[in-house]
């Protein structure tokens, strides 16, 4: 299943770059795609680590709403910088997370950085360090709705 | 029609160059490593996906549209990944963020700066 | 523009590693100023991506050098860092600097001659530029063997050789990297064979897929750590695969030559010339990405090799 | 707009330099690198199809590549090596 939406998204890639739809390219970017998946399975036996994320529509749904807080957070933060007296007052806080699977975990971490003003610097076990630059944007993350916005692609 | 999308690419051009050289003043003004962080990210989280959809805009319908796509997609994944990492990594290497109300650091944060 | 990058670049040399990565950014950003040359670009793309990669795995190895003297001895501090600097300066000039990056500059200097023909030929037609691919081959030829006979040369001249070393090495913390990086390298490695197979549509060829795919490797190593891709990937399958690129090209031509044709006319491959040609540069661009691939990948073993020895 | 777009890009590029040169720590460097990576990409982008190169998109696409392996390479070679007595050499050299 992990290396079937391999193939696929990989396919998807190639043919993008690729944009040419001989029968020679098409071949060899079938020949490529899987190799690269051979290549993949050989690290996922070595790693143990396997990849899970499965594009889905959900996932875009959650990757539109994270588009409109990122600009929410943007324009906030360019206010900031761009204010004379630069109104900033960085914390560094804990933030407790109850995700447990290791994706779930990845996306959230890279969703908080992604929105400017709030920066993950360490991931632990059961919670985040986060370095925010008002406090605001660590209020809002405490609320959750983030998390929670992850908690329902079911990771 | 043309017209429309030849405005909204300029505007979005615009505010994205805007925002970009927001960034870039960000990281020059800012008082310590985590919080030019920021401002680094906000030259790649908005102002990179206005500049790219900008362009979309001005381009011919082809499959080099969805390549602004996968180029923008690849800046989205890796930026957030390379921030944290590197904040990770200074981290380690003892460098602590500069708080609010924190004389402390913020004369040790001169202090390394001079 | 160029001189004052040139300095900049000596005053980094000595002071800042890290700079390293602007710099070929920069030179990048002066190819896009100086050249008009799409194929130009990407060139000097690939020409910064190898060079920053395996310029910093030899930096690891001379800071780790250049730190020595500064642990073993307290003198003060600006001694320090004109010891330092000597340091570095005498092992940019020695091998260990010039061994990585002599295949990247010897192989963009003649690629640059190679363009020439291929700037001619491809705004005529974009698909089959054949014709003007005639320079090119021998060119290519004499540059694939240059590069195998380097990595002979490489492989014998750096001692301590890739070597397998079983075992994770522990950098095991980073958890938000290792995923992202795993979900990514399949596409950079496809983004390799995609610059493979496409030389002779647009940008590319078989010398950028092969720093490419390495590329995706070495990425693999920097994050899972040594022991991680060597399992994935053993260097004893990169001698191999530089040998199997160099035979596959030079297989190309003693077929050729088989059938009655000059080494390397690609004609001889195929009943239709142009067919023939086409495929001849496929094999021959095969030939080349594998022999690059496993010789970046190689001597960026045997750097980070090295580097855990030290 | 595309050339105010671009010329945007060029001053943060410019402004990144600035970071990147003033430091202090190896991680604002990093982090100056990085960005103008990142920059390097939009402008190939934009520029490239300002004067209209074939294939800039892929050069652009190899750059966001390189940026981040670049990154990455960087990051571990500080994270385990040197921190503070490189720094102060550094900063004693100026």
């Amino acid at each position: 299943m992990h290396y079937l939406s391999a193939t696929l998204s990989l396919s998807l890639f190639w043919i993008v770059l690729s944009g040419h739809f001989s029968p020679l390219l098409l071949s060899v970017g079938a020949v490529s795609v899987a190799l690269v998946v051979w290549l993949l399975w050989r690290m996922d036996s070595t790693d143990r680590q396997p990849n899970t994320l499965h594009p889905s529509l959900g996932l875009f749904a959650y990757l539109g709403w994270l588009l409109w807080e990122v600009v929410k957070a943007n324009i906030d933060l360019a206010k900031r910088i761009l204010h004379p007296s630069l109104p900033i007052e960085p914390t560094w806080t804990r933030l407790d997370v109850g995700l447990s699977t290791k994706l779930g975990k990845t996306l959230y971490a890279n969703s908080i950085t992604l929105t400017p003003g709030t920066l993950t610097t360490d991931v632990d076990e059961g919670h985040f360090m986060i370095h925010a630059l008002s406090r605001e944007g660590i209020e809002s993350l405490r609320a959750g709705e983030m998390e929670e916005q992850i908690r329902k692609l079911g990771l | 029609m043309s017209l429309l999308v030849e405005l909204l690419s300029g505007a979005l051009l615009l505010v994205g160059g805007v925002l970009c050289v927001t960034g870039g003043i960000g990281l020059v003004r800012l008082p310590d490593f985590f919080s030019r962080v920021h401002a680094s990210g906000l030259t790649e989280t908005l102002a990179a996906p206005l500049l790219l959809c900008g362009l979309m805009l001005r381009m011919d319908w082809s499959l080099d549209l969805l390549k602004v796509l996968l180029i923008l997609a690849f800046i989205l994944a890796t930026n957030p990944t390379a921030s944290h990492s590197m904040a990770k990594a200074a981290l380690h290497g003892g460098r602590r963020p500069l708080i609010a109300d924190d004389a402390d650091a913020a004369g040790e944060n001169a202090s390394s700066k001079s | 523009m160029l001189v004052a990058i040139a300095a900049i670049r000596l005053r980094d040399l000595f002071a800042v590693a890290m700079l390293f990565g602007i710099f070929s950014f920069l030179v990048a950003a002066l190819f896009m100023d100086l050249d008009a040359v799409d194929v130009a670009f990407t060139e000097a793309a690939v020409g910064a991506g190898v060079t920053t990669v395996l310029l910093l795995s030899t930096l690891r190895l001379t800071n780790r050098w250049e730190r020595r003297p500064g642990h073993s001895r307290l003198v003060p501090l600006l001694v320090v860092t004109i010891t330092g600097a000597a340091l570095v300066y005498g092992i940019l000039d020695a091998p260990f600097f010039g061994d990585p990056n002599a295949p990247a500059h010897q192989h963009v200097a003649p690629r640059y001659i190679e363009q020439g023909p291929q700037e001619v030929g491809m705004p005529n037609i974009v698909t089959a530029v054949l014709a003007s691919y005639r320079g090119y081959d021998t060119f290519g030829e004499t540059v694939v063997i240059y590069t195998a006979g380097l990595a002979v040369l490489l492989l014998l001249g750096i001692p301590d050789g890739p070597n397998i070393r079983p075992g994770r090495s522990a950098i095991g913390d980073q958890l938000v990297l290792r995923v992202v990086v795993k979900f990514l390298i399949p596409f950079v490695l496809l983004y390799g064979l995609y610059v493979q197979w496409h030389g002779d549509f647009g940008a590319g060829g078989g010398f950028q897929a092969g720093v490419i795919f390495a590329t995706g490797f070495v990425l693999y190593d920097l994050v899972f750590g040594d022991g991680d891709a060597r399992m994935a990937v053993p260097p004893a399958w990169l001698h191999r695969l530089a040998a199997l690129g160099v035979l596959l090209y030079g297989g190309v031509g003693v077929y050729s030559l088989l059938a009655g044709k000059p080494f390397l006319d690609y004609t001889a491959l195929a009943h239709d010339p142009v067919h023939g040609q086409h495929l001849g540069v496929l094999l021959v661009e095969l030939g080349v990405g594998i022999t690059v691939f496993s010789i970046v990948l190689a001597i960026f073993y045997a750097l980070s090799g090295r580097r855990r020895q030290v | 707009m595309l050339a105010a777009a671009i010329i945007a890009i060029l001053v943060t590029m410019a402004l990144a330099l600035v970071r990147g040169f003033r430091g202090p720590t190896e991680y604002d460097r990093m982090l100056a690198a990085n960005s103008f990576g990142t920059k390097t990409v939009l402008l190939i982008a934009l520029g490239g199809h300002a004067l209209s190169w074939h294939s800039h998109l892929d050069v652009a696409l190899l750059y966001a590549m390189v940026n981040f392996v670049g990154t990455i390479a960087v990051m571990r070679f500080f994270e385990y090596c040197c921190s503070d007595e490189d720094t102060v050499r550094r900063e004693d050299a100026r």
